[in-house]
């Protein structure tokens, strides 16, 4: 297997792509940040670890890196990003270059408690070796591990009644301060104009009240539903600290149960909305 | 500034009972923005609609509302009334306070209360209203008619009658279609050709029509009133212009055992053939499967025989680009084929009758060849294996046909009829034999038909058996034919020299792929979809595209003329007009915030959706968005739904709209 | 739950050409229903917006009905499909969320369906004054108003 | 200044006497991640190994949203409503880069336009600074004129005593007050008590010296240096709502219900792009590069221009929470070096 | 793999050389027949001529039996009980109210969801590789006619199995062994069987022109998946002996049993010496060697 480095530099200089958006060491030793290599000199700044947390899927649609053709390093779930990206017309796949990293699972954070925690969307990690790439470099594996407390809550919640689950949100969008780091992370939410950025008419309440809150969050879950591939970015940057993975997961559960669709996964596979099957489930509808 | 009027209909007692149409005006004026409010006893009534137009003259009104029954019963008379007051008739909305209040409820206050809420809802909703104006557009006065039937040849005959251009496109080497093939026509019995040829040939020499023979419809874009049709004009390997029709090649072709098409396999043709002697054009086609030169690359021997040189091996399939305002499509059914049902087949089989397996087991279609003066035995009746005259024939009914169990659901409509003139026409022929009809019921529903019937039993003495037919097995030279009588209630065997099997009437095998090229819907069973069974019998979904004949459903020749004609007419009603006006309810897209997801194009019903690129002064890409057809738009706004920042929006039910009418509950 | 003489606030989405029609059928056959319900009138089902449910909770709403053609009905050949699958998905959420059965209602009602239609909204409209008023909703709506 | 001697007890004892009178009392919560109001005095945590919270304290004096005034429409008119809000509170435990933040941002509120909303609060706030042992490689107090035992902006201020006593350091006369009308729970501490404590503390190591950035920064404007933070900086604000000091808002008109509305007053961030949007579609800060130089010029030059404050803490909540790990103190230490 | 097994009576009597036969070679086959504890009558004949209630509640019972041993598959050999039980789930899930009465006959809910199985299916199910592997010996030669009777097929929208009027399915299955499935006209008539008992003549009459249609287009046996066929075709040879000089026995054979010839498998072990009509004459050309399990 190539390495990472050498194989940028190689792109870079046989102008297979203009930028690499890849990742470099942070000021705290055991944490990495992006970083956009345009010149092959700089690429010796990568490095490639479990504390690679970010999906740099995000910066494929930037404007500045829009139409350009990108390299990018990307674990599995990443690719999945940039699988659907493609799928959504956002991006071409000829256009981008993909870096492909075998991924054991990353850590939960930088900080030393989490040091050794395995991040939660690495639990059921079904693209250890990712599933698209134009090259394959490995991550190398640090033994880490942790539990799926998010499944657990789930199921508690959908044991909860109506009114308990609506007070445990309640209680969660409250703390909203409606920074929308959670869609500016997302490498899904690219949206020139959000919906939540509209004034006419102003679906989305602006001021962090409970109820535009609720508005908020429950449209960025819906947006994401059937196309949110799991990276958990958005829970991961929110400084509020609200479980958002919680609704994308569950969503992710109802598109597998109902339509047996898993996003980002295939290049060809139809979108789920936006297409149907006369045969959808409609026990819900008198 | 917003100045609204409401106008409060007390319709008689309709409303008035149930609603306190004066409080209702009465609270109703406190609301922002609403200059005037007036309740009255028919709003729908000439000084009802003058109330409308003095107040937008003296009120200054820019929007109003009218608070009456259902929108689908007066909105048109409003809007128009309002226009005629100068008004945008796009300024006026309807609040439904009978079928949906007065007339749904008894207790006065409730119905009051809720009368108030509704008009305060639609007073918002108004608000963001803007005015609207038709949209116009032009009209293709040419008509495209697929299939060279006798559907397809009337309605060509009559648009091109009425003066206007008609493409007409048959995808066999000649028209004609199945009708060219029958023998006689029930229930009169006249020869088929003698009435069709003459109007074949009639087609050929009309000024206004164009043919297109062995050609097939490409693809279509557009829409009603401006379709853009590709045309695949497959490769005859014969010059058209030059040819004749003198016949030698196919004289001289040293292939001679190919089947016929046109004799449904009984007799045979050379590889350059013309299918049959009246074909129209009379020109004739290489079948490159069989023919010599194209299988070993030697032989030529029909270009050696021209003299005119008019073969040309190496012709090519040729695209033709046609714009047409009206597409009539009718190309008719087939014969369900047991022998060569395909995997996917809705039909179980019927094997058990011995389709293909025993040579004296035919379909209608062949027998009508055997019985018809131009066929394989010049109109004399002899079973395929032997060559023999057949002394004892049966005729099955509803093969495939009203059979839930491994057949159709549907009746194929003609089989009762042809099978009573198959019957009568051998028993014409073969004076000592014997006809049985096996049949369920017969159903002749029609001019002189059930006359018809009656006369094949009556003076033709064809033994008719009420029941079915469990199998039929060879036996010692015979065919065994097991059934019932169910009327007898006893089993019966027949021992025949000849069945005929009267299978059911099935979709073109191509019809699902063309209705897809069309944009039309279709029945499961592969039959097109009229819009209304009743009272728009002839009309597809699709705005300007009309259906003839037995692609919609199993038809005869008098049903499917009539239906040609009547399809001719929506075309030419549709000619009669410069331009299409239709309802400004259409999508727009904001380009600026688009993205290009092309969510809106996925839940496109019509295609309505068009890639869009966006350039800057320089020609370079800027970014690619979604652009609204508003030809193709209909207006259900599912794009408006779906588009995650909102940047499409139904015009007449955009977001503010609506928003603003949810938040005035 | 809670008082006798509450009277929940209900609103119907409705497509144009099925429900809407059936409603008027309604109408004209003298059926009589609750008069809980207000009617939005749109195209088609595939026109509602989620948005717009959240909206009506926004504004006070304490049951919400979407109505359309039956599968296979819509004038517009596909929208209630896709609609369809949208509530699927969304209606879930709100599940999840906490917005259940009891504030969220479907169904299809043809434009000869005036006896369904009275049906529905009768059915509705009981659920929902059983359920009491949305005081989750409402309580969130408060937060930040003059008698909040 | 005065020095005092008092026991966690006692404190909680005053504190409990607060929440009697009916003042909000405020300390950060069991997790850590942000300053919430107390039920009792039992949940106070006074660590100074406290990790600084994941959104600092701002919000109790600066709310993220805030209703300026209610409105009802009439026909033809519309009816303005005040509503008059803020009892007393006490912020607990404040850490200095915390309790230093507030005054920093008073500068603003009271400059060309008092802003009442915010002075309501602060004039009825109290704040009890806690000294700080916590250290990591984005804090940077002691680059920014603070130290993790400078007083600046608590009224009374904290040192923790091995004996789990703590030094109470009298910074003004609202602590002073509390202190003579609890004088009981309060015992006289000999001189520089806290003294040994205070010295024990090392902080964070300098990183940069203000000034020499200031220099660099009036001298150039345009640069590249901020591009590649531009490349990968999400403009997500965050940065910007976690931080004590940033105080930029929003002001929005909101008709929460038919015919009644509000404006309302919310935190808004020079890194979004619809920041400085025109309504024409011009964007002057149209990239991100050019954004976070705002963020650095207002931060390190603008702000000491107008007031002579740096307008930043160093208390690293911006860098340890940037969701893709920009260090400011790590960007600004390098202009240093440039110079 | 573990599939759920309901012999039904006949297999327990008359065609216990059928249930052997099928034990025995889906041993062969690493298949584990789980018979379903405490079955109890399908109410095929009297329950099914007089009480149609009692007809359907008597399969569900043997379902919900089934059910609750958590089996997903119910593999039902005898063409008779297999006809019960497909109609007894198609009863139940097309009609709500007949289900409410169901349920209430057996107080208890009905899950008819189960997957019911007939012969032919069976070895489809398993995989015709499967059997393909296992075979030992080629019948190459050995001419047969495939017979399928009635109820496996009828009412065709019930059972959904195969083309009512011209199955296919049993010859497919016979080729795998070698042998050679002849094309004949009789594969779906009668043989009388409801009338096996009350009025032989009939049987004798019926079963007559199978056997010469057979013999005429040339099979040597008769192949049959269905007790009651069998019973017919075998047993009556005798009486129309009696009433045909001419008659020349025809032996009939059990899919399942042709199948265990091809594995190689002992004749005795697979029932053979149970029939009326000897085997030996047909089959003697295909040495019998004791396969043991390997």
């Amino acid at each position: 297997m190539a390495d990472l480095i050498s194989i940028v530099k190689g792109i870079l200089e046989s102008k297979k792509v203009d930028v690499v958006v890849g990742y470099t060491r942070a000021t705290s030793p055991n944490r990495t940040r992006p970083i956009v290599i345009r010149n092959a000199s700089e690429a010796d700044a990568l490095v490639i670890d479990s504390s690679c947390l970010n999906n740099l899927a995000t910066y494929l649609t930037r404007k500045e890196n829009k139409g350009g053709k990108v390299g990018i390093v990307a674990k599995g779930c990443d690719v999945k990003a940039i699988v659907q990206l493609i799928v959504e017309n956002q991006i071409k796949r000829e256009n981008v270059y993909i870096i492909g990293v075998k991924c054991n699972g990353v850590k939960k954070g930088f900080e030393v408690e989490d040091s050794k925690v395995l991040s939660e969307k690495c639990l059921n990690c079904n693209v250890k070796t990712p599933h698209l790439y134009d090259e394959l470099v490995e991550m190398g594996s640090d033994n880490l591990s942790g539990k799926d407390e998010k499944a657990e809550l789930i199921a508690k919640l959908e044991a909860m009644s109506p009114q308990e689950r609506f007070a445990f949100w309640e209680k969660e969008f409250e703390k909203c301060i409606r920074c929308y780091a959670c869609r500016q992370a997302c490498p899904l939410c690219y949206c020139e104009r959000c919906i939540a950025d509209k004034s006419m008419p102003r679906w989305v309440e602006t001021s962090a009240t409970k109820r535009g809150n609720f508005a908020w969050n429950i449209i960025r879950a819906f947006h994401l539903s059937g196309r949110c591939i799991g990276c958990n970015e958005c829970e991961r940057v929110c400084p509020a600290g609200i479980p958002l993975s919680l609704l994308n997961r569950k969503m992710a559960m109802v598109a597998k149960s109902e339509f047996g669709y898993e996003s980002g996964m295939s290049l060809d596979a139809p979108t789920l909305i936006g297409t149907y099957d006369v045969k959808d489930k409609e026990d819900f509808i008198k | 500034m917003m100045r609204i009027g409401v106008f409060v209909c007390h319709c008689g007692e309709n409303i008035g009972k149930t609603v306190d149409c004066p409080t209702v005006a009465k609270e109703v004026i406190k609301l922002p923005n609403v200059v005037y409010a007036i309740d009255y006893k028919y709003m729908c009534s000439d000084p009802g609609q003058n109330l409308i137009k003095q107040a937008i003259a003296e009120h200054k009104l820019n929007a109003v509302v009218v608070a009456s029954c259902s929108p689908h019963m007066h909105e048109k008379t409003f809007r128009k009334a309002v226009s005629a007051a100068g008004l945008n008739p796009y300024m006026c909305e309807i609040a439904n306070i009978r079928e949906q209040c007065s007339w749904v409820h008894d207790n006065v206050e409730e119905a009051t209360k809720k009368a108030i809420d509704l008009i305060r809802m639609t007073v918002e909703r108004v608000k963001f209203n803007f005015p609207l104006s038709e949209i116009k557009v032009p009209i293709t006065k040419k008509a495209l008619v697929i299939g060279g039937g006798i559907a397809g040849i009337q309605a060509a005959l009559d648009i091109a009658g009425a003066g206007y251009k008609v493409i007409l496109v048959e995808k066999e080497p000649s028209i004609g279609g199945h009708m060219s093939q029958l023998s006689e026509t029930f229930p009169t019995l006249d020869c088929s050709q003698c009435i069709l040829t003459p109007r074949m040939v009639e087609v050929y020499q009309h000024p206004n029509i164009k043919l297109y023979t062995y050609s097939e419809v490409e693809s279509v874009d557009g829409f009603i009133g401006n379709f853009k049709v590709t045309i695949r004009k497959k490769a005859r390997y014969v010059k058209e212009d030059l040819c004749t029709g003198c016949g030698l090649c196919t004289q001289k072709c040293p292939i001679k055992r190919a089947p016929s098409e046109f004799d449904e396999g009984l007799s045979n043709r050379p590889a350059i053939y013309v299918p049959f002697p009246q074909a129209v054009p009379n020109i004739p086609v290489i079948d490159r499967t069989v023919c010599t030169y194209f299988k070993t690359g030697k032989c030529q021997m029909c270009k050696k025989v021209c003299g005119r040189d008019a073969i040309d091996f190496e012709q090519k399939d040729t695209l033709i680009t046609e714009d047409v305002g009206a597409i009539i499509v009718a190309t008719g059914y087939k014969l369900y084929k047991i022998d060569k049902k395909g995997p996917d087949s809705a039909v179980k089989g019927y094997g058990e009758y011995g389709y293909g397996k025993y040579k004296d087991v035919i379909d209608g279609l062949q027998f009508e060849r055997l019985a018809s003066a131009s066929g394989p035995t010049a109109g004399e009746i002899l079973r395929p294996s032997d060559r023999k005259q057949p002394k004892k024939v049966v005729f099955i009914q509803c093969v495939g046909s009203r059979d839930p169990s491994k057949g159709f659901e549907y009746c194929s409509k003609i089989c009762c009829m042809y099978t009573a003139k198959h019957a009568m026409l051998y028993k014409h022929k073969v004076h000592d034999g014997e006809a049985y009809v096996f049949y369920m019921d017969i159903r002749a529903g029609g001019k002189g038909y059930e006359e018809f019937v009656r006369r094949a039993i009556e003076e033709d003495h064809v033994k008719y058996i009420r029941g079915r037919v469990s199998k039929v097995y060879e036996k010692k030279g015979k065919l065994i034919v097991k059934g019932e009588d169910t009327l007898a209630g006893v089993p019966v065997e027949i021992e025949a020299d000849m069945v005929v099997l009267a299978t059911a009437i099935v979709a073109q095998p191509e019809a699902a792929k063309l209705a897809q090229t069309l944009g039309i819907p279709y029945d499961k069973y592969g039959f097109y979809a009229e819009v209304h069974p009743k009272l728009r019998p002839v009309e597809s979904s699709s705005g300007g595209i009309f259906l003839a004949g037995a692609c919609q459903a199993p038809r005869d020749i008098p049903e499917s003329v009539a239906m040609a004609s009547a399809a001719a007419s929506k075309a030419l009603i549709l000619f009669g007009n410069e331009n299409l006006e239709r309802e400004p309810i259409v999508a727009k897209v904001n380009e600026s915030t688009c993205v290009g997801c092309f969510y809106c194009k996925k839940v496109c019903a019509y295609n309505a959706i068009e890639i869009k690129e966006l350039k800057d002064k320089k020609g370079n890409l800027i970014k690619v968005v979604a652009s609204v057809n508003t030809g193709l738009c209909q207006g259900c706004g599912t794009c408006n739904a779906t588009c995650p920042s909102k940047s499409i929006e139904l015009i007449g039910f955009n977001d503010e709209q609506i928003f603003y009418q949810i938040k005035a509950l | 739950m809670g008082d006798n003489n509450f009277e929940p606030k209900i609103v119907a989405f409705v497509c144009n050409w099925c429900t809407y029609t059936g409603a008027d059928l309604a109408g004209t056959s003298r059926m009589k229903y609750q008069s809980n319900v207000r009617m939005i009138r749109l195209p088609c089902t595939g026109r509602i917006d989620p948005m717009f449910i959240v909206k009506a909770f926004e504004s006070g709403a304490d049951g919400v009905l979407v109505s359309g053609c039956h599968p296979g009905d819509c004038h517009y050949t596909a929208g209630n499909f896709h609609a369809r699958r949208r509530w699927i998905l969304f209606r879930q959420l709100l599940k999840f969320i906490g917005i259940d059965e009891s504030r969220l209602f479907f169904s299809w009602v043809s434009a000869s369906e005036g006896k369904k239609w009275v049906d529905v909204i009768n059915e509705v409209t009981d659920t929902v004054r059983k359920a009491g008023p949305f005081s989750d909703y409402h309580r969130i709506n408060k937060e930040y108003t003059l008698n909040g | 200044m005065e020095e005092y001697l008092i026991s966690f007890d006692n404190l909680k004892k005053i504190v409990d006497g607060f929440i009697k009178e009916g003042s909000d009392v405020i300390s950060i919560s069991k997790n850590g991640d942000r300053f919430v109001r107390l039920e009792k005095s039992d949940d106070i945590i006074l660590n100074p190994e406290q990790r600084p919270s994941d959104i600092s304290a701002k919000e109790f004096l600066f709310p993220r949203t805030e209703p300026i005034f209610f409105y009802c429409k009439q026909k033809e008119s519309v009816e303005i409503i005040d509503k008059e809000p803020q009892k007393r509170q006490v912020l607990v435990g404040l850490k200095p880069c915390d309790a230093a933040s507030l005054g920093i941002m008073h500068r603003v509120f009271n400059w060309d336009y008092r802003d009442e909303f915010f002075n309501r609060r602060y004039d009825n706030t109290l704040i009890i600074g806690l000294a700080c042992k916590y250290v990591d490689d984005y804090c940077f107090c002691t680059s920014v004129n603070i130290s993790p035992t400078s007083t600046r902006g608590s009224d009374l201020f904290l040192i923790p005593l091995s004996d789990g006593r703590f030094v109470v350091q009298v910074v003004t006369d609202k602590g002073k007050e509390i202190v003579s009308r609890n004088s009981q729970m309060f015992e006289k501490a000999d001189p520089d008590s806290g003294k040994a404590v205070i010295d024990s503390i090392k902080g964070p190591q300098k990183k940069f010296d203000s000034k020499k950035v200031k220099e660099w920064l009036d001298k150039n404007f345009e640069t590249d240096l901020f591009n590649p933070i531009g490349d990968i900086c999400l403009g997500c604000g965050q940065c910007a709502f976690v931080c004590p000091t940033c105080h930029c808002f929003d002001i929005v008109d909101e008709d929460y219900r038919y015919g009644e509305g509000r404006r309302m007053k919310n935190w808004d961030s020079c890194q979004f792009y619809l920041f400085t949007l025109h309504a024409s579609g011009h964007n002057p800060r149209d990239t991100q590069a050019k954004r976070y130089r705002q963020r650095v010029n207002h931060k390190f030059k603008y702000y000491i221009d107008r007031f002579g404050e740096i307008l930043c803490t160093g208390c690293g909540r911006c860098s340890r929470g940037c969701p893709v790990a920009i260090d400011i103190g790590g960007i600004v230490t390098r202009i240093e070096n440039l110079t | 793999m573990d599939i759920g097994y309901y012999p039904g009576c006949s297999l327990t009597g008359t065609a216990k050389e059928y249930d052997q036969s099928i034990r025995r070679i889906f041993s062969e086959l690493g298949v584990n027949l789980i018979e379903v504890e405490d079955w109890s009558c399908c109410g095929a004949t009297s329950a099914h001529a007089t009480n149609h209630l009692l007809s359907l509640a008597l399969p569900l019972r043997n379902i919900n039996l089934a059910k609750r041993q958590g089996l997903k598959e119910l593999f039902i050999p005898c063409a008779a009980c297999y006809n019960r039980f497909v109609v007894a789930q198609y009863e139940v899930n097309r009609d709500a109210s007949v289900r409410k009465e169901i349920e209430n006959i057996l107080e208890e809910t009905i899950e008819a969801d189960i997957r019911i199985i007939n012969m032919i299916e069976m070895f489809e199910y398993i995989g015709k590789d499967a059997i393909t592997a296992r075979k030992r010996k080629d019948l190459k030669g050995f001419k047969v006619a495939a017979y399928y009777g009635c109820l496996l097929l009828r009412p065709p929208a019930v059972v959904k199995f195969d083309d009512p009027e011209q199955p296919s399915s049993m010859e497919e299955i016979i080729r795998l062994t070698g042998a050679e499935p002849i094309e004949w006209s009789f594969k779906t008539e009668c043989c009388g069987a409801s009338h096996s008992i009350t009025n032989t003549n009939i049987v004798v009459t019926l079963s007559k022109r199978i056997i010469d249609d057979a013999r005429e287009m040339g099979a040597e046996a008769i192949i049959v998946a269905c007790p009651m066929c069998h019973s017919n075709l075998d047993m009556r040879q005798r009486n129309i002996a009696k009433v045909d000089a001419q008659h020349r026995n025809m032996p009939v054979l059990y899919l399942s049993e042709l199948v265990g010839i091809s594995m190689g498998l002992d004749r005795e072990a697979l029932g053979l010496n149970l029939h009326f009509i000897d085997t030996e004459p047909v089959l003697s050309r295909f040495s019998t060697a004791i396969v043991t399990k390997e």
